[in-house]
């Protein structure tokens, strides 16, 4: 096992446990109805986040996807603005005008974005002028492994390769695109492709915060040197609520009789229906789509959670993260009592 | 006739055309679970479903056409189309052109757009005005469960490329997935004659370009399409008790625009508001503006409710940005009327 | 005052904001010879070249900015633009906006546009009225070589994107490389005014958004910008043969349009010409009539002179595509005048 | 070395003669100022071309990229239809419409596109509906090696793969993309990255037709059997027109007093101005340049000519290859004069 500083673990321990209490928080805002549209959590990721995060250093900068929260959390942005942002209140971080997709803080140097795969480009222009600056800096771009067909990411791992610049390109690999598993879209081994760019790239188990803590800490300071170079790692790890909140997916398994039967009557009808495929291509293609919901199931799982895993691993240090997590709970709730009180007060959303 | 909501009425459009034409299949993100009914009636050769790499699949989706095929790809959202809009500009709008018009590409590009749920400025684009400018291309939008289908019969059965984006406000799964998420404490302002309505008993393709008087009317042209259609149904029932007699038409296709429809009824009522959800400048309401100027031989008074700015997430102000019945009733009382 | 040559002056223009300010850089296919002087001067840290690789590059340039840096981005042809289409729409013009205002992206995009040289219709385009109708974007064309050196400073100075197209009749080496090819037996109808001419010692950035009024007249406004108001000259002085007085705006800025010149001109003249390069419909020409029918109480003529089609690669075909002497000439007698 | 009929032998030289006479005889066209615009010519990459269409049975398709006149030509394009497109003639393949970036053929199922990297896309397409209507069809898609770094192309790879598609990707590489070369901007091993979408890969020598012919002969049995799956070959070779007839670059070369001259003022200019980067650097910029112009030169070398190539090293069939060449030249120039009569007659262009 890998030896790290008990310091280290607490602060990991309190950085994941931060991000997992507000997405908890926010998926209570959501459900009450007080968040409208989508609502991407990164519950699940916070090992790769936090192993990542703590080895940031000022002037870092941070392009993220679609899963914005958890970054930005941790990163240290003010809590009362993001969450404030991300119920769309004028008073948040961007004045209620971008939402949980579509994060920003100029002083930190965090992005988000809700289009697949433009994290890239952000990263490497952000390691651009890093480099340019000739400051020690560098940019790191989160994606899904979906992305990772997206040419706009592909063409980024070359240009920082070919620009030799300080990009940390992290693919949280959950084998999941809303409903598609990549595996069944993507060619070849994601490790081969980047490597065939002529990165260096190393696939890791995203559950476990000490595992990308330490290749992390291997990783950057190299990218850090005045030989600037990319970095790719690969980590997995599982979204429990889904691709997003209401995964139309998990719905299924949380509540089978309404949803399996809204779903499964025009589906058999369109199976019975007169025209159409041979009937072997039907029962296959029913099938299939019977057998993704069952696989959409192991999402659900907690044996992938990277918080419980974590305190499995230290229940060493079980008082301090039971201390760690009432402190949070009280000051997150703490907010979120006085940001009811301004939205109530102030009468809009 | 029978009654339908909004996105059952194409997908059994989509069911009548794909049982009568084999060359007929789906291309996109996710289609097994967002065409699932068509998969499991026409398996999945006929239902394909692809990585989320936009700009090969539209590329690929040019080429299949020009082979002969009659290929539907889908862009999830409008707003995606950014990473592919060369496959659009430069291919699909231009091969028939290229090839001295001997070669045409007979695609069918399928995408969700509009606002009004919640979701940000990059999610709930229109869009239309902006692919339209480009020759070579048409684009369609219905408002209603009827044209829904009948106008995606007709995408189909061009023999060129047309955009078909139907609102999310209007079809019930795009606003579940992307709204309310199976929520029952969130709601939105859903036209419901847009939403539902009665359909016939077989989908028939209705003609390229062909504009729909929704209400006639002698003292205002609102111009309008998709979900505004129905603000401007509003607004012009509340004109009218301010004794405003309201025609309304539903464009129903972009481009090409039914200019006679137009012209025909801003003659009539010299006023014309152009409520477009789509963005405000260098785009449809625009253009409508040139066509009407280049026409008419007289005065006109002009107007137009539209987006003008990137759609905010806050619900108040996007409400605002995008076209409502009272910024509708604010421009049509500043008219004059004689 | 002295005299120079188009993109002499564009890159006099960029020397002297390259001295005065370390942030500014440039990025883009070729570089290093497309811009041979300027890395000479300034080293390959400030002239990056790049891969073939514009969605990546230009959203880049976007975060770049956004670090604080002046990235000039170049796309060889504005044609390319649709392969990196999205970090416009969806990043580089939504950052200030998602952000409240409080991060701005001052990027400026440089890309050759236009036709006349036998490029066909993948090289040829002008589409800024296309890339205006994205709001947080602004879109700027030089006529001449004092405006193409004081509007790039202008661009580089402005705190967001602006959009900056040079073209290719007016440039002389984009013109060597894909026109003539070092031929001496190939001509273009390069307008002289607008390839060379008198330009300040000292280039200063011009006001975003103003328009010029290159031409004073009382019977007829044309609205140009780019090669085509050289167009416009050329057809004003055989309609002053006529008794038509025409007055010429190059409007310099397709957005933000500088609506108040617009409005000036044609409540004088009430009779208006857009000539624009760019495709016809959905664009440029329709939101000036917009302009002028919001504000105009009156009666106008309005007639317009763009590109209708896909740019054949025949010259003849080509040249009666793109807006030329006669048909602004046809479009102007058309008018009545009383 | 491999064995291949001699019937197969002087088919390929007739179809590499046949397209590059037609070139020259553009090339001669061009230089005459009957031809605006642009002019990319296939010159140098007849021996890829012929060794790949020597393999294509009727209903393959084929996207090209900028320099699209050698397949129409070996494909069988009417000739003088080709031609008159080229001069832009109302009365050519496509009314005159498209010219050599824009060439189409339904007939042959024969594309071109000026857009860096979309014959990828493009011929991916031709694919799926070549396996949608279960024929035994391929699609080729010509590319630079420049064009590797295109994200659509990048994207169609990946498509191919995944989708189990019949694309015979064909890279064509130079080692210049304009003025660049593109191992200075292109990270990693192409090979590698192509086999990491999970495609097979193979480099050949792309000057020695009958090393393409072998490659392609082995490649494509495979891939319209029913079991699809896209195939990939990089093979080398050279334009000594440089990118475009009257390449910049390349005129250095041949009129260097003229180019030098009208070159040099203007950088000595910059190299001395007042303000700017650090002296050091900006020598290092001009010797980049410098060298660059330099190295250019190697474009102008016929030592990887194919059919200079293909001559030598068939100097028993010199007899017939000097009989087709014969031949091909008369047809083509009676052509051209039979074409410049049309022209001439009807006064336009
Ligand atoms: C260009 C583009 N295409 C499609 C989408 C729709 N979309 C949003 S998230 C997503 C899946 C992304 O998968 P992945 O990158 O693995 O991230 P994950 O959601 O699994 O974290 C898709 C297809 C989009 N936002 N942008
Ligand atoms: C998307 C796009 N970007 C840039 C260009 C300009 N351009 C035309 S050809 C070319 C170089 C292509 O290099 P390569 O693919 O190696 O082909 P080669 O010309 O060497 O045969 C470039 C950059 C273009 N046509 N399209
Ligand atoms: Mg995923
Ligand atoms: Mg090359």
């Amino acid at each position: 096992m890998i030896f790290m500083k008990e310091r280290t673990l607490l602060k990991l321990y309190e950085l994941m446990y931060r991000s997992r209490f507000m997405e908890e928080t926010i998926t209570r805002l959501w459900n009450d109805g007080h968040i409208y549209g989508e609502m991407h959590l990164g519950i699940g990721e916070e090992a790769i986040i936090a192993g990542v995060l703590s080895h940031l250093i000022p002037g870092d900068a941070i392009a993220t996807d679609h899963r914005g929260t958890p970054p930005f959390v941790m990163r240290g942005v003010d809590l009362e603005a993001l969450l404030l942002e991300i119920l769309g209140h004028p008073k948040g971080l961007c004045l209620g005008m971008g939402g949980h997709m579509h994060l920003f803080s100029q002083e930190l140097l965090l992005t988000s974005s809700g289009i697949v795969g433009s994290s890239g480009p952000s990263a490497v222009g952000f390691a651009l002028a890093a480099k340019y600056r000739k400051t020690n800096n560098i940019a790191v771009a989160f994606f899904g492994e979906g992305s990772m067909n997206q040419g706009m990411l592909l063409e980024s791992l070359n240009l920082a390769a070919a620009m030799s610049l300080p990009v940390l390109f992290v693919c949280k690999d959950n084998n999941w695109a809303i409903t598609t598993q990549s595996s069944e879209v993507t060619g070849g081994v994601l490790l081969d492709r980047v490597r065939g760019f002529g990165i260096e790239a190393r696939e890791i188990d995203g559950s476990d915060v000490t595992t990308v803590w330490q290749a992390v800490e291997t990783a950057i300071p190299r990218m850090r040197k005045s030989t600037k170079s990319p970095y790719f790692i690969q980590a997995n790890c599982t979204h429990n609520e889904g691709h997003f909140l209401g995964d139309p997916l998990l719905r299924f398994h949380r509540a089978p009789r309404k949803e399996f039967g809204a779903v499964t009557g025009p589906l058999m009808k369109s199976v019975l229906q007169y025209k159409g495929g041979r009937i072997d291509k039907r029962i296959r293609s029913v099938t299939k789509v019977l057998s993704l919901i069952a696989k959409s199931r192991m999402q659900l799982s907690d044996s992938k959670d990277p918080l419980l895993r974590f305190e499995k691993d230290n229940r060493d240090l079980e008082d301090q993260f039971t201390q760690i997590k009432s402190s949070i709970q009280s000051e997150t709730n703490l907010l979120v009592e006085r940001i009811m009180g301004i939205i109530q007060e102030e009468g809009v959303l | 006739m029978r009654t339908m909501e909004f996105a059952e009425a194409i997908e059994s459009a989509l069911k009548q055309a794909m049982s009568e034409n084999p060359d007929i299949f789906l291309l996109g993100e996710d289609l097994h679970t967002l065409r699932v009914n068509l998969l499991a009636q026409f398996g999945k050769e006929r239902v394909q479903s692809t990585p989320i790499s936009e700009s090969a699949f539209l590329g690929a989706g040019v080429s299949a056409a020009m082979a002969g095929l009659r290929p539907i790809v889908e862009i999830m959202l409008v707003d995606f189309i950014g990473v592919a809009a060369d496959a659009l500009l430069n291919h699909a709008a231009k091969v028939h052109a290229f090839s001295g018009g001997k070669w045409s590409v007979p695609l069918v590009v399928r995408a969700s757009c509009g606002g009004g749920y919640g979701d940000g400025g990059q999610h709930e684009q229109s869009l239309w005005g902006w692919l339209a400018h480009i020759p070579g291309i048409n684009v369609v939008v219905p408002s209603n469960p009827a044209d829904a289908g009948n106008l995606l019969l007709s995408a189909i059965e061009a023999d060129h490329p047309v955009i078909y984006l139907e609102h999310k406000l209007l079809a019930d799964y795009w606003l579940d997935y992307m709204g309310t998420g199976g929520r029952e404490n969130v709601t939105f302002d859903i036209p419901e004659a847009g939403a539902k309505g009665e359909v016939p008993n077989k989908w028939q393709p209705l003609p390229i370009g062909e504009a729909k008087i929704l209400r006639e009317g002698s003292d205002l042209t609102m111009i309008s399409l998709g979900v505004s259609v129905h603000r401007c149904i509003e607004a012009a029932a509340i004109l009218t008790n301010e004794d405003i007699s309201t025609e309304i038409i539903d464009l129903r296709w972009v481009s090409p625009l039914d200019t006679s429809c137009i012209i025909n009824s801003v003659s009539k009522t010299h006023r014309v508001i152009v409520v477009d959800e789509d963005y405000l400048r260098f785009g449809l309401s625009g253009e409508i503006a040139a066509i009407v100027a280049e026409e008419i031989n007289s005065k006109f008074q002009f107007g137009r409710v539209c987006t003008d700015f990137t759609i905010p997430f806050n619900r108040n102000l996007e409400d605002n940005i995008l076209p409502n019945v009272n910024r509708i009733l604010d421009v049509a009382r500043a008219f004059t009327y004689e």
